[in-house]
């Protein structure tokens, strides 16, 4: 089942659920989800084939290749599962909306477009299908009509930009190299004589930037994130994002690299070191300012940003350990993201649309499950060491450390600090604390939206406690990107790399944990009691509007809210407001009176003649 | 074989020292009040004490949490050397450093945010606003003291060159202490060092005046029993580790254990006298004074590794 | 075998025939227009794989070239024509039912001559026929925008037919000058003598002839009269003038500077007015509420990236551009097309109005979002194919001056998708204001529905597949190109 | 000084006698319906802090006396020197069967707590005031426990000593 | 003070354990507030015998009430006494708690504490002074060895009767009842 074949069930797919859906509602729910495992199972089949071929021969004088390896099997898993789960969940969120049909072709198209990216051998398919992906992902973002539309608009400008600057990167490429194909473009770099233009460089970074959110380019993604509909917004900023770093990953160590790669930019200033100082600012401030921010959401949109800046700062160290961590936290990211924005969509979908974190609380006795699986996310997100994030994050730090970047290091760490703190508040304020009035009946989510949960759940345990399975996948890969390819045992690695067992860490623990519950079974059972008969220093709560975390973090905020504004957001507002007084400017030169308009046909011609007797034409 | 003893023993032993350490505390500090003070074995009374008491439960993650604290504070403690050079060679010298051969100080560092994580997500749940606030400025403190604290291991490792605390203890019994190699660090350290115990000056977290003893507010019975056990082995846990950073972890148990009295007898003077500072003076002071003097340490550090 | 002259004759002869049709039966009248259109096209794509090879020339009464007024129907000429003749036919079916009220006659009558007039500029070998058949393109568009007849179609006709006057005079005074010099009036001849005359009085007369052409061709301090045109001539005019009348004035110049005059000089010149011109439509077109004067102005930025794309003077270059003036002139014909029964439905012409026409107007809206995003150069349809042949000319030149124009030239797309997207979302995410009574009445007949449709699904088939254009465009870009075989083929046999 | 207030206070209001100020007491007597005009009026001239309200019981001729402690914040009105402070009572008698009169909190806001403990203790009842809810005392009294008709004695038998001990 | 016989520690852990770390939430009402810190702090240091002030009644076994109980405090006392832990002890400090006291007559004191909550040990005395309050905690030692300081028991057994009595001297109480009151007919006729 060669790549052509996936990618034409993938949009075959996409387009026959809009014609199912318009017959009936079933069945277009359940050929949505038939055919998103389907690729699951298809892509999953075809590990380890290399396999490159023509699928469209003369497209403008250029052949189209698809090509399997590897790197992209590796994320073309990622991509199908976290978007096989979404389609899942959204069969009951958005159950009884208006616009399904279009809802579902637009998930389904987005799917299939990452997955063409993906596969994409040549760059000019490459191209198609970011561009597929970036108007497919317009018409999902805005499908929540309100503030949606400005999201859905400041998010589509920003990627037109970032798309043409790509375009032109490319083309310089094919002017010079007369080829697209990846794999042989590979070696016509390698084999030029002068070194890569830093130009194209920067213009590839801007395109991939702008769509996995670095920090001067990010300003898109906190709006996009919180208006997008629940399970589109995992998707968005589970795998969306990593189609920037894929995109990175396959220019600077597939396309250009590594020897050449290490020469690009000014000798004083190499383009892999700005990369990480960027991806270290872009884990700092986001982190800092998802700590205040009260929508759950956006919440979650600012820690993406933070964690896609570890992903940055581990590709732009340039080493394999580092490589390899940020592969094992791109698959890692997307699953604790796609976990809790499930989540926080689950509690928007009981409550009905309530996201903000002051008005919610206790919601632990209603929704378990739904917590548990949270909670895990969480945990996973922060990095603690039974969770697959702790391994990846001990890679990025052990690379940091030895090459000798302490600086980095700080700012990473310091990120991870903040990750507790944002995700507690998440947490706290939605599931901990006293249950209000109005949730005190509220059931558990649908099975249907709780089953991808416990997946995305199931699957941070199990790599946290065996990382050896998906490094294995890995370490393949890093090898194949020109690095000495990365060994990992089942648990952990071997000593030559740096001794990490998680096999006996999660067995202390375990015996630990037996002990302590033993040791607590010799006292009484403590009496369940209800949430109001909590001390209040002798008085008796009062119902209901007793306890509601407001602000949580306050004295933070009173300390450092002034400077975490968006300045970047607010320099783009500015400058777009600028440009509409200059387009209303440029309205006026149509005067509407025919003498003026006469008057400009002369003046053309007065000049055309004019320049020739000056001599420059 | 020896392992499996050692694997048993550092928790015990971290817990016995642990609570003696408690109970000096209130001696010395009862000294220092010109009063007689409990017994050292006191807080073994009140955990026995609080183990026959049947109290209440707010919900399943209430109890959980603390078993989960005290649990990430217990596997920490065998991550770290207690005392000994040699990479765990047997009991013999008293030297006991079962797991610290897999992961090293990040692994430490890692495990050392469970303590607090669990007593938070415990505390959330028992629906009580002292507890709420107590958490909130819990987690504010932590991120106040972390900044320095991780320039210090920054510094630390950049300086040994290594991730392995094994090895950082072995390479100070050689070439000298930690704290003479890297002063700036041990200073630093040594300030933020009440802040991550809890303790008088920045006691805020469980501030029995204020709010009503913060996060433990719903806490009673053995729940609280095992939050007092956990207090005592973060306080070991963290005093082991200035020690084996910064006074070369000491030849044998014995040795490493005075050097942990030592330095817990100097933070107990500072605990027993100071008033209680607030939130915002806190996190003002702990990213002043401390986070400047490491991270001129480990700007020196880079500088001299690199030059 | 069929001769290109039948492409001009038929149609003219139709056009005079429809009155005396009308006194027959009024209904059949209507359906002239069509027919001229469907025998021109049928006639141009059986004459265009002969003409891929060599040009078909066409002599009338059989003279040598400097007497003889004759056709040179190359593959640019008949791609063109080709062209001119689908639009024309579709919206001529698109107009069957359309125009209802005013002098329906005339309206037939001057339809059909614009299409002739067009097609004998894009066919003409002679400067002077060339002229003439420009000439009888303007009037007859000049008379089709006022043909509403209330007070803002009569104003903008008035600017159009001053502003078109003038331009038309220019072009005179330049083709006397040329005469003057040279002597003869055929293209071949004038470019095969061209060399050997003196320059400075050679450029005045290009100099004319641009600023002439320039005003039909939209360039940018010469287009004034196209928004107020465009917006108030009835919808299926403005499709036409959109798609075609614009482009034969482009195709003029390009014919006047690559072929009778080979300057390559000006070309840096006219790049820079191309860009200038882009960018001036795109920032007018952002601030617009009026969607057919939105419509209008993208109309002009799409025709200073053609014109850029033209001044490029390499192969790849012009089959860009011309891809791109196909290209448009689908997209451009399908918007206003569109637009026009939404406006009908909605009653008002600004953007506000169609929020919520997803539901009411289903294929409309589908159509109406297909063309925009085409011509925004989005990928599955055919304005990114042109799009991107344009990009890979210029970088192909690997000039670092016309890389600079084509970076700012992007900049004016990213205002084009900004505006097309929000009019998207308009149509698509806004709820429809229920004050709008549920006009039943104004659901878009079959003869609307058809051409839309067609055209929508032509930009995603020819976008899937460029192959089908792609053949053609190699052939006419070297027509234009390639001076000595030009003038060796009209002048030689 | 306070002699000018003496003479225009009985000059404006009609029914008010006013005896001299001794050692910085100055009382007026007014009657009850006229109690928020005086003191607004008082305030106006300086007055502005009521330190206190507090009510006398005289049980014979049936009548509570509600006593108006007002006073000024030193520093901010010049009028009086430091030593002159002056305290000015104003009195007002109410009938002892249903007491009721008009509550002055639209003059002073600070007075709020002052009139509940008066309703709570005397059973004044103050007409216009926002909460006349129980201020110290927990439970319902029929007859207000700071009357002198109040027994203690009889009312600690019935209520505390009608609860029985928990026996053994 | 047995504090350090090992075998009494080894027969009954759990009393020995209650004797020797009497966590008090002090509930200061009345004149209190003054009388009990000179027994925590510096001269005369309750803490060798165990006894420390505890933030919370969920912390504490002690429940010390020292001084006159209006009737409005009756309400937090009963509130505060219900959130504490099991085995816990009561000590009412002076006279007033025990018969009203100075306040005997007065109509809104509470004159016999131990009608609303059972009360284990009492301290005599207009405010006792601190060696008299040491005294009683020697006195609540033995009781709890003879097991005899057994209030919450009988709060437990004869929580109808408790309750009754707080609602006809609070009238009706604005939080759920402890332990589950079987309804009155029942309880009469059984």
């Amino acid at each position: 089942m060669s790549a052509q074949g996936i990618l034409i069930t993938a949009f075959a797919g996409a387009g026959l659920s809009y014609a199912l859906g318009l017959t009936s509602a079933r069945l277009r729910e359940v050929f949505a989800i038939v055919v998103s495992v389907l690729l699951v199972c298809l892509i999953a089949i075809t590990h380890g084939q290399g396999a490159e071929h023509v699928y469209y021969p003369d497209f403008l004088g250029l052949d189209l290749v698809l090509r399997m390896d590897a790197l992209a099997w590796f994320f073309a898993i990622t991509v199908s599962m976290v978007g096989c789960l979404s389609v899942i969940f959204s069969l009951h969120y958005v159950r009884g909306k208006e616009k399904e049909n279009f809802y579902y072709f637009a998930l389904l198209l987005v799917n299939a477009a990452m997955l063409g990216i993906v596969l994409s051998g040549d760059l000019l398919s490459f191209f198609i299908f970011w561009e597929i992906m970036s108007w497919a992902a317009f018409l999902l973002i805005s499908y929540k009509r309100g503030r949606a539309l400005d999201a859905g608009l400041k998010y589509v400008i920003m990627s037109i930009l970032g798309s043409c600057a790509m375009l032109l990167a490319l083309l310089y490429l094919y002017a010079n190299y007369n080829t697209l194909v990846i794999s042989d473009l590979a070696q016509q770099i390698r084999s030029a004589a002068g070194g890569f233009p830093l130009w194209v460089m920067l213009a590839f970074a801007l395109g991939f930037g702008i769509k996995c959110a670095l920090i001067p380019l990010h300003t898109w993604l906190p709006d996009a994130h919180s208006e997008a509909p629940s399970p589109f917004s995992a998707v968005l900023s589970g795998i969306l994002i990593k189609m920037g770093i894929y995109g990175f990953i396959l220019v600077m160590y597939g396309v250009v690299g590594l020897k050449l790669l290490l020469e690009v930019g000014a000798p004083w200033l190499h383009f892999h070191t700005v990369l990480c100082w960027l991806g270290a600012i872009t884990i700092l401030i986001p982190t800092f300012i998802a700590l205040l921010q009260d929508d759950a959401k956006r919440l979650l949109a600012w820690s993406s940003i933070g964690q896609i800046g570890y992903i940055m700062l581990a590709i732009g160290v340039a080493t394999s350990l580092g490589l390899a961590g940020a592969l094992f936290h791109t698959l890692n990211h997307a699953v604790f993201k796609a976990l809790l924005f499930l989540a926080v969509g689950a509690v928007e979908y009981k409550t009905g649309g309530v996201r903000d974190l002051n008005r919610l609380g206790g919601l632990i006795r209603r929704m378990p499950v739904t917590f548990a699986c949270a909670l895990i996310g969480g945990l996973g997100l922060i990095g603690v060491p039974l969770t697959s994030g702790f391994v990846s994050k001990w890679l990025i730090y052990k690379t940091l450390i030895t090459e000798g970047h302490p600086f980095l290091a700080l700012a990473a760490l310091v990120g991870t600090w903040g990750a507790i703190l944002y995700v507690y508040k998440l947490l706290h304020n939605m599931f901990l604390g006293q249950l209000p009035e109005k949730y005190a009946n509220l059931e558990a989510a649908p099975f249907s939206m709780q089953l991808p949960l416990m997946i995305c759940g199931f699957i941070i345990v199990l790599f946290g406690i065996l990382p050896g399975i998906p490094l294995s996948v890995i370490g393949g890969i890093v090898g194949t990107l020109g690095f000495e390819p990365v060994t990992a045992t089942l648990t952990g690695f071997g000593p030559q790399i740096g001794p990490l067992n998680t096999l006996n860490l999660c067995a202390a623990f375990a015996g630990v944990l037996l002990v302590i519950v033993a040791f607590r079974g010799i006292a009484a059972r403590p009496k369940p009691v209800s949430q109001d008969d909590s001390y209040a220093a002798g008085a008796a709560a009062p119902a209901g509007k007793y306890h509601h975390t407001v602000r949580f973090y306050d004295p933070l905020e009173r300390m450092t809210g002034g400077y975490l504004r968006d300045w970047v957001d607010q320099f783009y507002l500015s400058a777009a407001g600028k440009a509409k007084g200059v387009f209303n400017g440029v309205r006026r030169i149509y005067t509407g009176d025919v003498r003026t308009y006469v008057m400009y046909i002369v003046a053309l011609l007065t000049f055309l003649i004019f320049a020739h007797t000056a001599g420059w034409l | 074989m020896t392992r499996i003893i050692q694997l048993v023993l550092s928790p015990l032993i971290a817990l016995v020292v642990g609570v003696l350490l408690l109970g000096l505390s209130r001696k010395i500090i009862a000294r220092i009040h010109r009063r007689y003070g409990p017994p050292i074995y006191q807080p073994v009374i009140d955990v026995i004490r609080m183990m026959s008491q049947r109290s209440i439960s707010h919900g399943s993650l209430f109890d959980l949490g603390v078993v989960f604290a005290l649990a990430g504070s217990l596997v920490t403690v065998m991550f770290i050397p207690l005392g000994g050079t040699q990479a765990c060679q047997p009991f013999a010298h008293g030297v006991l450093c079962p797991l610290s051969s897999s992961g090293g100080l990040l692994v430490v560092m890692y495990l050392m945010l469970l303590g607090p994580l669990g007593l938070a997500l415990g505390a959330g749940d028992s629906a009580n606003p002292n507890a709420s606030i107590g958490v909130s400025r819990k987690l504010l403190l932590a991120l106040a003291y972390e900044v320095p604290f991780l320039l210090v291991i920054l510094a630390v490792m950049s300086h040994y060159e290594t991730i392995s605390l094994t090895e950082i203890v072995a390479r100070q019994q050689q070439a000298g202490w930690g704290a003479l190699s890297v002063p700036l660090s041990a200073v630093a350290a040594f300030l933020i060092l009440p802040a991550m115990l809890g303790v008088r000056p920045f006691d805020l977290v469980s501030a029995p005046q204020e709010i009503a003893s913060g996060p433990m507010a719903e806490y009673g019975g053995r729940s609280l029993a095992l939050i007092k056990l956990y207090g005592a082995t973060h306080l070991f846990l963290v005093i082991a580790l200035f020690v084996d950073l910064f006074l070369g972890g000491g030849v044998n148990l014995a040795t490493f254990l005075l050097k942990m009295l030592i330095v817990f007898m100097a933070v107990e003077m500072i605990n027993a006298v100071l008033p209680r500072v607030k939130i915002e003076d806190a996190i003002k002071f702990c990213w002043k004074w401390p986070a400047g003097l490491a991270l001129l340490q480990m700007a020196i550090t880079v500088l001299s590794k690199s030059g | 075998m069929v001769s290109p002259i039948l492409l001009i004759a038929v149609p003219l002869a139709l056009a005079f025939l429809t009155p005396m049709v009308g006194l027959a039966s009024k209904s059949a009248r209507r359906y002239m227009p069509a027919i001229a259109m469907l025998f021109n096209f049928i006639v141009a794509m059986s004459l265009l794989p002969k003409a891929l090879e060599a040009p078909i020339i066409v002599r009338t009464a059989g003279w040598a070239p400097p007497l003889s007024i004759h056709l040179v129907a190359g593959p640019l000429g008949l791609l063109l024509s080709s062209l001119v003749a689908l639009i024309g036919l579709l919206v001529a079916i698109y107009g069957i039912d359309y125009i209802r009220e005013g002098a329906r006659a005339r309206y037939d009558v001057l339809y059909t001559l614009l299409l002739v007039g067009a097609t004998g500029v894009v066919l003409t070998g002679d400067l002077f026929n060339l002229f003439v058949f420009f000439e009888v393109l303007c009037i007859s568009s000049y008379a089709l925008v006022a043909y509403r007849g209330d007070s803002a179609g009569v104003e903008a006709g008035m600017k159009y037919l001053i502003q078109g006057a003038i331009g038309s005079s220019l072009v005179l005074i330049g083709i006397g000058l040329l005469y003057g010099t040279v002597g003869t009036l055929s293209m071949a001849d004038i470019a095969s003598s061209v060399g050997s005359v003196a320059g400075s009085r050679l450029f005045i007369s290009l100099a004319f002839m641009i600023a002439g052409f320039g005003v039909e061709a939209a360039i940018f301090p010469l287009n004034a009269w196209l928004p107020d045109a465009h917006s108030s001539a009835p919808s299926s005019i403005s499709a036409v003038l959109s798609g075609v009348a614009i482009k034969a004035g482009l195709y003029a110049i390009a014919r006047v500077v690559y072929t009778v005059y080979g300057a390559s000089s000006i070309l840096p010149f006219l790049a820079v007015l191309g860009v200038v011109t882009l960018l001036v439509g795109e920032m007018c077109a952002f601030a617009q509420e009026d969607i057919k004067r939105l419509l209008a102005f993208s109309s002009i930025g799409q025709m200073g990236l053609i014109l850029f794309a033209l001044a490029l003077s390499s192969a790849t270059g012009i089959s860009g551009a011309v891809f791109l003036i196909i290209s448009h002139g689908l997209a451009k014909a399908l918007l206003f097309l569109a637009t026009g029964y939404m406006i009908y439905r909605t009653g008002s012409r600004d953007i506000s109005s169609l929020a919520g026409m997803g539901k009411r107007m289903p294929i409309m809206s589908l159509c109406f979002t297909v063309g925009a995003f085409s011509l925004m150069g989005l990928p599955p349809f055919v304005g990114f194919a042109s799009k991107f042949t344009i990009v890979r000319a210029v970088l192909g030149t690997g000039s670092t001056f016309f890389i600079t124009l084509l970076a700012i030239g992007l900049i004016g797309t990213v205002i084009e998708g900004a505006y097309f997207l929000r009019i998207v979302q308009w149509l698509y995410f806004k709820p429809a204001p229920e004050a709008m009574p549920e006009q039943t009445e104004g659901r878009a007949p079959l003869t609307a529905l058809v051409p839309v449709g067609l055209l929508a699904v032509l930009i995603v088939t020819i976008g899937l597949l460029p192959g089908i254009v792609g053949r053609a465009l190699g052939p006419a870009a070297d027509d234009l190109l390639d001076r000595a075989a030009y003038i060796q083929h009209v002048m030689g046999d | 000084m306070i002699s000018s207030l003496q003479e225009n206070l009985e000059a404006t209001f009609k029914g008010v006698k006013v005896t001299a100020p001794e050692d910085g007491r100055m009382s007026v007597s007014v009657p009850s319906d006229s109690i928020p005009v005086v003191l607004r009026y008082l305030k106006g001239n300086g007055l502005d802090h009521m330190a206190l309200l507090s009510c006398v019981d005289w049980i014979e001729d049936g009548k509570f006396e509600l006593v108006y402690f007002l006073t000024c914040y030193m520093p901010n009105n010049t009028d009086y020197a430091a030593d002159q402070k002056l305290h000015v009572l104003v009195r007002t008698q109410v009938p002892r069967d249903n007491p009721g009169i008009e509550s002055v909190i639209g003059v002073f806001e600070n007075i709020e707590p002052y009139e509940r403990e008066i309703h709570e203790l005397y059973g004044v009842h103050f007409k216009g005031h926002p909460r006349l809810t129980h201020l110290l005392l927990e439970r319902d009294y029929e007859v207000p426990p700071f009357r002198k008709d109040f027994d203690t004695r009889q009312y600690v038998e019935e209520t505390f000593g009608s609860i029985p001990p928990v026996d053994e | 003070m047995d504090r350090n016989q090992i075998t009494k520690w080894l027969k009954s852990p759990g009393k020995m354990a209650h004797k020797y770390s009497l966590h008090a939430v002090y509930f200061c009402t009345g004149c209190g507030i003054i009388e009990i810190p000179p027994v925590i702090t510096a001269r005369w240091d309750a803490e060798r015998f165990g006894v420390i002030p505890v933030a919370t009644p969920r912390q504490g076994n002690l429940f010390m009430i020292t001084g006159y109980v209006s009737v409005k405090t009756l309400k937090a006392i009963i509130r505060t006494y219900e959130q504490m832990p099991d085995p816990k002890y009561t000590v009412a400090f002076g006279s007033c708690p025990i018969n009203g006291g100075m306040y005997w007559d007065s109509y809104n004191t509470i004159k016999h504490l131990d009608k609303y909550i059972p009360v284990d040990g009492w301290i005599a005395g207009c405010m006792p002074r601190p060696e008299a309050v040491f005294v009683g905690v020697t006195h609540l030692w033995t009781l709890i060895d003879k097991e005899m300081a057994n209030g919450y028991i009988r709060y437990k057994k004869k929580y109808a009767a408790y309750r009754s009595n707080q609602e006809m001297a609070l009238g009706e109480l604005d939080w759920p009842p402890l332990y589950p009151i079987e309804d009155e007919t029942e309880e009469e006729s059984k």
